[in-house]
């Protein structure tokens, strides 16, 4: 038994600063197997695997590899050893093709003098193919963000490691393209290669993993087999406490509007040269409306088209009945219409400003007085509202977002659109990265804003959000609405139905 | 100071002062420009003489201005290259609408809206064309040392004549304090008080961290750094006219490789190259410890071949120990 | 104790802008020569920059070290004014050399006649090549005794000789490629060009080295002089350059600011008593200019001259 | 051509060469440079005269070799503002070693080294201290035209007696072509080839697109960016003993302002400030234009006071063109 053991770490410790991010945290993967790796957002889960990655160094404790202990210099080192690992934060180059991005470790390793572009695209192509549509001499910042991801992930598979790490590998991934990377992630172990898999969604961990780690406020909690343990037990050992990972109620009657009050948002003949055409769509009072879609549908472009972020879009909107005419983002923000972005690195939070900072990013009026000066004490008050809310875990309001822990800068992203008392709030996969506990605060706080009058639209990848968060779904194909679900009928076989296009000719079927 | 109230967090507000300006970015730069001047009054009796210090003084005020634009440009994530044409262009400008006879205050004032003028056409080339900063304020150096030679043929314009109530500002004092450096501190502690409270300059930083998330937040990025484009050169038009004042003169000539001197005040006092950060207090005290050295060179009569390589090595120690305390302090 | 002597610790002080620039260094040597004549100490300053405020502000920091006399060469003429009036306000003696501050009270200027050595280059050309034919020059914008030795020449053509026609006339500022360049274009566009006058001696190496690769034998004539420019009047690639008299100019410019200082010595017949002005006024001394050709080139390397003396 | 085979989508693999061709970066500029030239040949019968373009060439040959170093610097994130002060410092230790007796092509190889340290100690200060390039490189640049002064005192070296066969390198020719231009692209061409095909190069892409994503990928990112800042120095070295040779001299004061003139060739060939991007062939065409509009207004022997204006009107006139097709193309 003790052999299988691949990586053991013990009584590991890693300090930034005051934060304490590791306090003595214990490990053993065994060869071949899938092991999860559970925790609150700041459990110290991505800083653990940075750290056996040799981005990090630790402050102390042991690492054996294969028995002996090793110290873990750099990614070159990992890399050596046979460690590969797909980042929770996307790191690719973006002014370089999605071949070379692919095959980047390789590059650096191989002793060849001359590129061969061919070979590499080649190459790229066939491994791209089990994962989506992408044109491997595209270069990567031409790709939306969906499409990165599944890039990192075609780079982790190229490496010939002995330990893979995914950090959050399907947080913005659809079912589909999830369920294509479990089974390479089962291939991969029966091949005897170990994998490391950290993620939100305990359905994923039940389902394909075989052993779980929980870690909680960088502690070591437990390391169980999943057949020997409940979903409710490891979100327990996760948080300390029971937890109601429930999703909130559904809209009841008294929050609808009556007949004569016009809808929240009124979408006519919404079109787009090239990404999307003639969509229309109501959002009702109280109601919780969500698109779903395959990536690349156009379902962000959609949302980004209504709030003049992208896109020269025509068509009508009006907002609570009245006809908007907003030309720009501002406008739409003054109107009190904002949008969640999916990506929350490029465009969501500014990384090297403080959080408080970030927080009052939206309307600089709320923390500003008269004269047009920033009152501190009132951007400190919003901030520790929000932080406060949204259970956001961080040292000081003045330290940097990049400081925060994935899933709280997310959270960081969320308070800055609740900052301004929207009256309408696109989310764009709203909890990506977010943790059981905080995801279903997230939820609740959706469901009291939409009882409390404000419309809300959610996009997401993870159907069963979805469908516990909605009243309503609207399934975009292809740039068009190929359908719409709610009530019993909101199953995640119709919605596939709806979105994929093998089976277009059943959908129109089914909508007409 | 004002930074440390917005950043102090709130579990360090019963710190003393002393542990509040030892967590300033500006600390380390404080510091060393403190060891060099006391190292300096050592070595030689005349450098805290009053006279020294106001020479030294006024050795940086006026450019002390333009450091404020470019530092502001600097943090919306962008350059300019051509301050230095373009305060001579004001100068020469002026100098030319006074010969006509124009009288030299309203002079004044075109020639600063023609240089206002200058930036919003950079902010054109770069916010509409999508040009980058570099080659677009690089083009307009060269085109406005150009028109400084065509007006003025390539000779320095002799403005003896100016009325004394003009010369005044380059050249009067009010009590001991010359007005350049009073004109000098308004506009640094106007613009440093600004920068670091009000809302429309906070935009100023959104921008420049992520241009991106900015325009995700609503804000009209390509707006601010049109502002920021030609406020950097309407803050050169301020500095040339001062400088004429002060010359009495206006030379074609004048600021060849200002640019380098005014970028490098503001990188050593904190200013990030790739936007999103910096502070004109920073900056200044940039500015300070470049005129330090070189002043501190001249007085102590250091052979001109060594000048230059005691000058170099001295800035890169002082960046070097500077990145070292804020590296330790954080 | 009269006579004239310096007193002990009494100090002269030349400043300079471009501090490094070869051109000071036989000025500062003959400055210092009269300097160690009379007994007095000699301080080189100034700023290694191109930078008017740079040198006012180490012009003012010399000031401070109380001198008695200061040979300043003013960058800029009005920016100079005020600093030179509070000088000698404070009892120090200002003198000018090479360019000129004459709004000021300076007591004295001292410098080459670049319009004698303009002439001189006209005539000596026309001497050359005939009285008509095509000629070009580079030049400095910005630079007054470099556009005046340009302009002068200029005029003086077309004054006295009618027939020889300008051709060319491009900025190269003291840049060797930049002159390479421009001077391979009226090469180009001017198949006939006779001659060239280039106001300093960097861009003239750029210069010959154009001429020297279009095998063009054009009449080469220009101001200064450097190592490089030296050996090609040797070759005879450069017919002459005209070298400002460096050495005299320091030696007079330390006389004049001497002078200058002790004053007392002179009762001269005018109203300097009631006004108050510096009795010892020299409005213009011409240092004169040197003809460099092959047969005395040996005699101008600067770096055999300076062999065992202390440039500073 | 190596590239579109890089950026050629598997559909468009059938296509033209022309399309091809029509799809490079480099296009918009190979477009405008032609146009300009077809206008000069009308506007004067000199311009397209063998003579001529041998001149034009040799005008940015040895600093095209600089552009190269610094196109490598500026894809790998970096900058260097040193260019001008090291190429001189290069032609003074080498001409100052000769002078002392050492054999002419020992010296080179001895400046060289030194140069290569130079870009060594510049690599230390930013991937070893953290500094930032730009502000690094300016202190090296006032200490290098600080030594040069020192070993000079200031008096340019004439080194009229260099061997016959050591001032062919600068003055020779084989055929009709100036050696100076053989080197020139035999340089060129091989760097273009290296950075477009040899993975040791395309790390420099890597790390100048992403330093952090290439660090992950187990690309030793320090050691790249320390490299690519010794080799710009490096290659300044040789830049360096070629203008000596071919000058006959040793100018303490040659290069000012160089480095803005070479940035800007490769910032108009398409690098990117930011990094992660550009091309050899694409900056070489940036010095390219830059000489042409200046050769030809020497040509066309158009007023001095005007010149300035026009050429950046041109330079600002031809980036904007470029920007403009490349974005349609896309
Ligand atoms: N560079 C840093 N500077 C300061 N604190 C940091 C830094 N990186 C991480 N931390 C802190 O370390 C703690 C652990 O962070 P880590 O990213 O490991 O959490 P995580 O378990 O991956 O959370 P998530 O599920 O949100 O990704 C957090 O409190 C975070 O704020
Ligand atoms: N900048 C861009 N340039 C060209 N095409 C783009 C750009 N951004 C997005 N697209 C394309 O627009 C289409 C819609 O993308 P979008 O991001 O809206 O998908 P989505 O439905 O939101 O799915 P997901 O966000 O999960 O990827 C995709 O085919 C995408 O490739
Ligand atoms: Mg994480
Ligand atoms: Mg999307």
């Amino acid at each position: 038994m003790q052999d299988d053991v691949i990586l053991n770490i013990s009584d590991l410790h890693k300090s930034f600063g005051a934060v304490r991010a590791l306090r003595g945290v214990n490990f053993e993967l065994r060869r071949g197997e899938i092991h999860a790796l559970a925790g609150e957002n700041g459990a110290g889960k991505s800083t653990l695997m940075n750290i056996i990655d040799g981005i990090l160094q630790p402050d102390s404790g042991i690492i054996c590899w294969n028995g002996t202990p090793v110290s873990i210099a750099s990614p070159t080192e990992a890399q050596k050893l046979g460690i590969g690992l797909v980042h929770q934060e996307i790191a690719l180059c973006p002014d370089v093709s999605v071949a070379e991005n692919i095959f980047m470790s390789a590059t650096n390793i191989s002793r060849r003098l001359l590129m061969d572009y061919r070979a590499l695209e080649d190459r790229a192509r066939s491994i791209l193919g089990q994962l989506a549509d992408i044109d491997p001499a595209m270069l990567v910042r031409d790709l939306p963000i969906s499409h990165q991801q599944l890039v990192e992930i075609a780079k982790a598979l190229t490496l010939d490691c002995k330990v893979l790490i995914l950090d959050e590998p399907t947080a913005a991934l659809t079912e589909r393209e999830a369920q294509i990377l479990f089974s390479i992630m089962r291939r991969l172990a029966d091949q005897g290669i170990s994998i490391i898999y950290i993620s939100h969604r305990m359905v994923e961990i039940f389902d394909n993993c075989d052993r779980v780690t929980v870690f909680r406020d960088g502690q070591y909690i437990t390391t169980q087999t999943v057949a020997d343990i409940a979903p409710s037990d490891v979100v327990n050992a996760m948080v300390g406490r029971v937890v109601d990972t429930l999703y909130p109620d559904k809209m009841r009657p008294q929050d609808g509007a009556s007949d004569r009050t016009p809808p929240i948002l009124d979408v006519r003949n919404l079109s787009e040269a090239q990404r999307f055409r003639d969509i229309s769509f109501q959002l009702k009072r109280g109601e919780v409306l969500g698109l779903a879609g395959l990536i690349g549908a156009g379902r962000s472009e959609i949302v980004k088209g209504i709030c003049q972020l992208e896109g020269d879009v025509s068509g009508d909107i009006s907002l609570n009945g009245t006809p908007l005419s907003i030309r720009t983002y501002g406008d739409s923000i003054r109107a009190g219409m904002v949008y969640l972005s999916e990506d929350r690195k490029g465009d969501g939070v500014f990384l090297d400003m403080s959080i408080a900072e970030n927080i009052s990013a939206l309307d600089l009026g709320l923390v500003g007085n008269r004269v047009g000066t920033i009152d501190a004490a009132r951007e400190t008050d919003l901030a520790e509202t929000l932080a406060a809310k949204l259970n956001i875990k961080y040292g000081r309001l003045s330290d940097p977002v990049s400081s925060l822990s994935g899933g709280n800068q997310q959270k960081v992203a969320i308070a800055k659109m609740l900052s301004v008392d929207p009256k309408l709030i696109f989310l764009d996969e709203p909890t990506r990265g977010v943790d059981v506990g905080a995801k279903a605060e997230i939820h609740r706080i959706l469901r009291d804003l939409a009882r409390s009058g404000v419309g809300i639209v959610v996009i997401s990848s993870e159907l069963p959000e979805l469908i516990g968060v909605c009243d309503r779904v609207l399934v975009v194909r292809e740039g068009q609405i190929s359908g719409e679900v709610s009530g019993e009928d909101m199953t995640e076989e119709n919605i596939m139905h709806l979105a994929s296009v093998l089976d277009a000719a059943d959908a129109q079927l089914q909508s007409a | 100071m004002e930074k440390s109230i917005n950043l102090a967090p709130p579990a360090t507000q019963g710190m003393g002062a002393l542990k509040k300006l030892l967590r300033m970015r500006e600390t380390g730069l404080i510091l060393i420009i403190l060891a060099l001047c006391i190292g300096m009054s050592f070595a030689s009796p005349y450098f805290l003489t009053w006279v020294n210090i106001r020479a030294m003084v006024m050795a940086f005020a006026v450019e002390g201005i333009v450091v404020v634009g470019m530092t502001i440009l600097l943090i919306s994530g962008g350059i300019d290259l051509s301050v230095g044409s373009v305060t001579a262009l004001a100068m020469v400008i002026a100098g030319w609408l006074f010969l006509q006879g124009i009288d030299p205050w309203v002079a004044s004032l075109i020639s600063i809206a023609a240089c206002t003028g200058i930036g919003a056409f950079m902010g054109f080339f770069v916010t509409r064309v999508g040009l980058h900063h570099f080659i677009v304020s690089l083009a307009v150096m060269v085109i406005a040392r150009g028109a400084c030679l065509l007006f003025t043929g390539g000779r320095p314009i002799g403005l003896f004549t100016l009325p004394a109530e003009f010369k005044f500002i380059g050249q009067g004092a009010i009590g001991p304090i010359p007005l350049v450096i009073i004109i000098f501190l308004i506009v640094v502690l106007a613009f440093d008080f600004m920068l670091r409270r009000t809302t429309a300059f906070r935009k100023v930083f959104y921008t420049g961290s992520n241009e991106k998330a900015a325009a995700y937040s609503g804000i009209r990025t390509k707006k601010v750094i049109f502002l920021t484009t030609t406020l950097c050169s309407a803050l050169c038009g301020v500095a040339g006219i001062i400088y004429m004042a002060r010359f009495g003169s206006a030379q074609p000539t004048f600021g060849l490789g200002m640019e380098l001197n005014v970028i490098a005040a503001a990188v050593i006092g904190g200013a990030s190259l790739n936007g999103g950060s910096g502070t004109i207090f920073g900056a200044i005290l940039g500015a300070v410890l470049l005129s330090v050295v070189s002043s501190s060179l001249a007085l102590l009569d250091v052979s001109v071949y060594w000048q230059d390589i005691i000058r170099g090595s001295i800035l890169l120690a002082a960046v070097s120990i500077d990145h070292y305390l804020n590296k330790r302090r954080r | 104790e009269s006579g004239l002597r310096c007193e002990p610790g009494e100090t002269y002080i030349m400043n300079v802008m471009v501090s490094g620039h070869p051109y000071w260094v036989p000025v500062y040597q003959g400055f210092k020569q009269a300097a160690e004549a009379f007994g007095c100490e000699t301080i080189f300053s100034g700023t290694p920059d191109y930078d008017i405020t740079k040198q006012i502000a180490s012009f003012e920091q010399d000031m401070v070290k109380q001198p008695a006399g200061i040979l300043v060469h003013p960058m800029q003429s009005d920016p100079f004014i005020e600093p030179i009036n509070r000088a000698i306000e404070n009892g120090t003696e200002i003198v000018t050399f090479a360019a000129d501050s004459p709004k000021s009270n300076r007591t004295a200027y001292i410098t080459s006649d670049n319009l004698a050595e303009a002439k001189f280059a006209a005539d000596e050309i026309v001497k050359q090549i005939g009285e008509s034919g095509q000629y070009a020059v580079l030049e400095n914008p910005g630079q007054s005794n470099h556009d005046l030795r340009v302009t002068a020449l200029i005029d003086y053509m077309e004054a006295n000789y009618p027939e020889m026609k300008l051709v060319g006339r491009q900025a190269t500022n003291q840049d060797s490629t930049a002159a390479y360049r421009a001077t391979a274009s009226i090469l180009q566009a001017n198949p006939g060009l006779g001659a060239i006058w280039i106001p300093e001696a960097g861009s003239a190496e750029g210069a010959v080295a154009a001429i020297l690769e279009a095998k063009s034998d054009v009449l080469v004539m220009h101001a200064d002089i450097t190592p490089a420019t030296l050996e090609h009047i040797k070759a005879g690639n450069i017919h002459m350059a005209l070298n400002p008299n460096q050495g005299m100019q320091g030696f007079m410019g330390f006389l004049a600011t001497f002078m200058a200082s002790h004053s007392d010595v002179f009762d001269p017949f005018n109203d300097y008593k009631v006004s108050g002005y510096n009795p010892v006024q020299i409005p213009f001394v011409d240092n004169g200019f040197a003809v460099i050709t092959k047969a005395n080139a040996d005699s101008f390397d600067l770096n055999t001259y300076m062999e065992g003396r202390d440039p500073s």
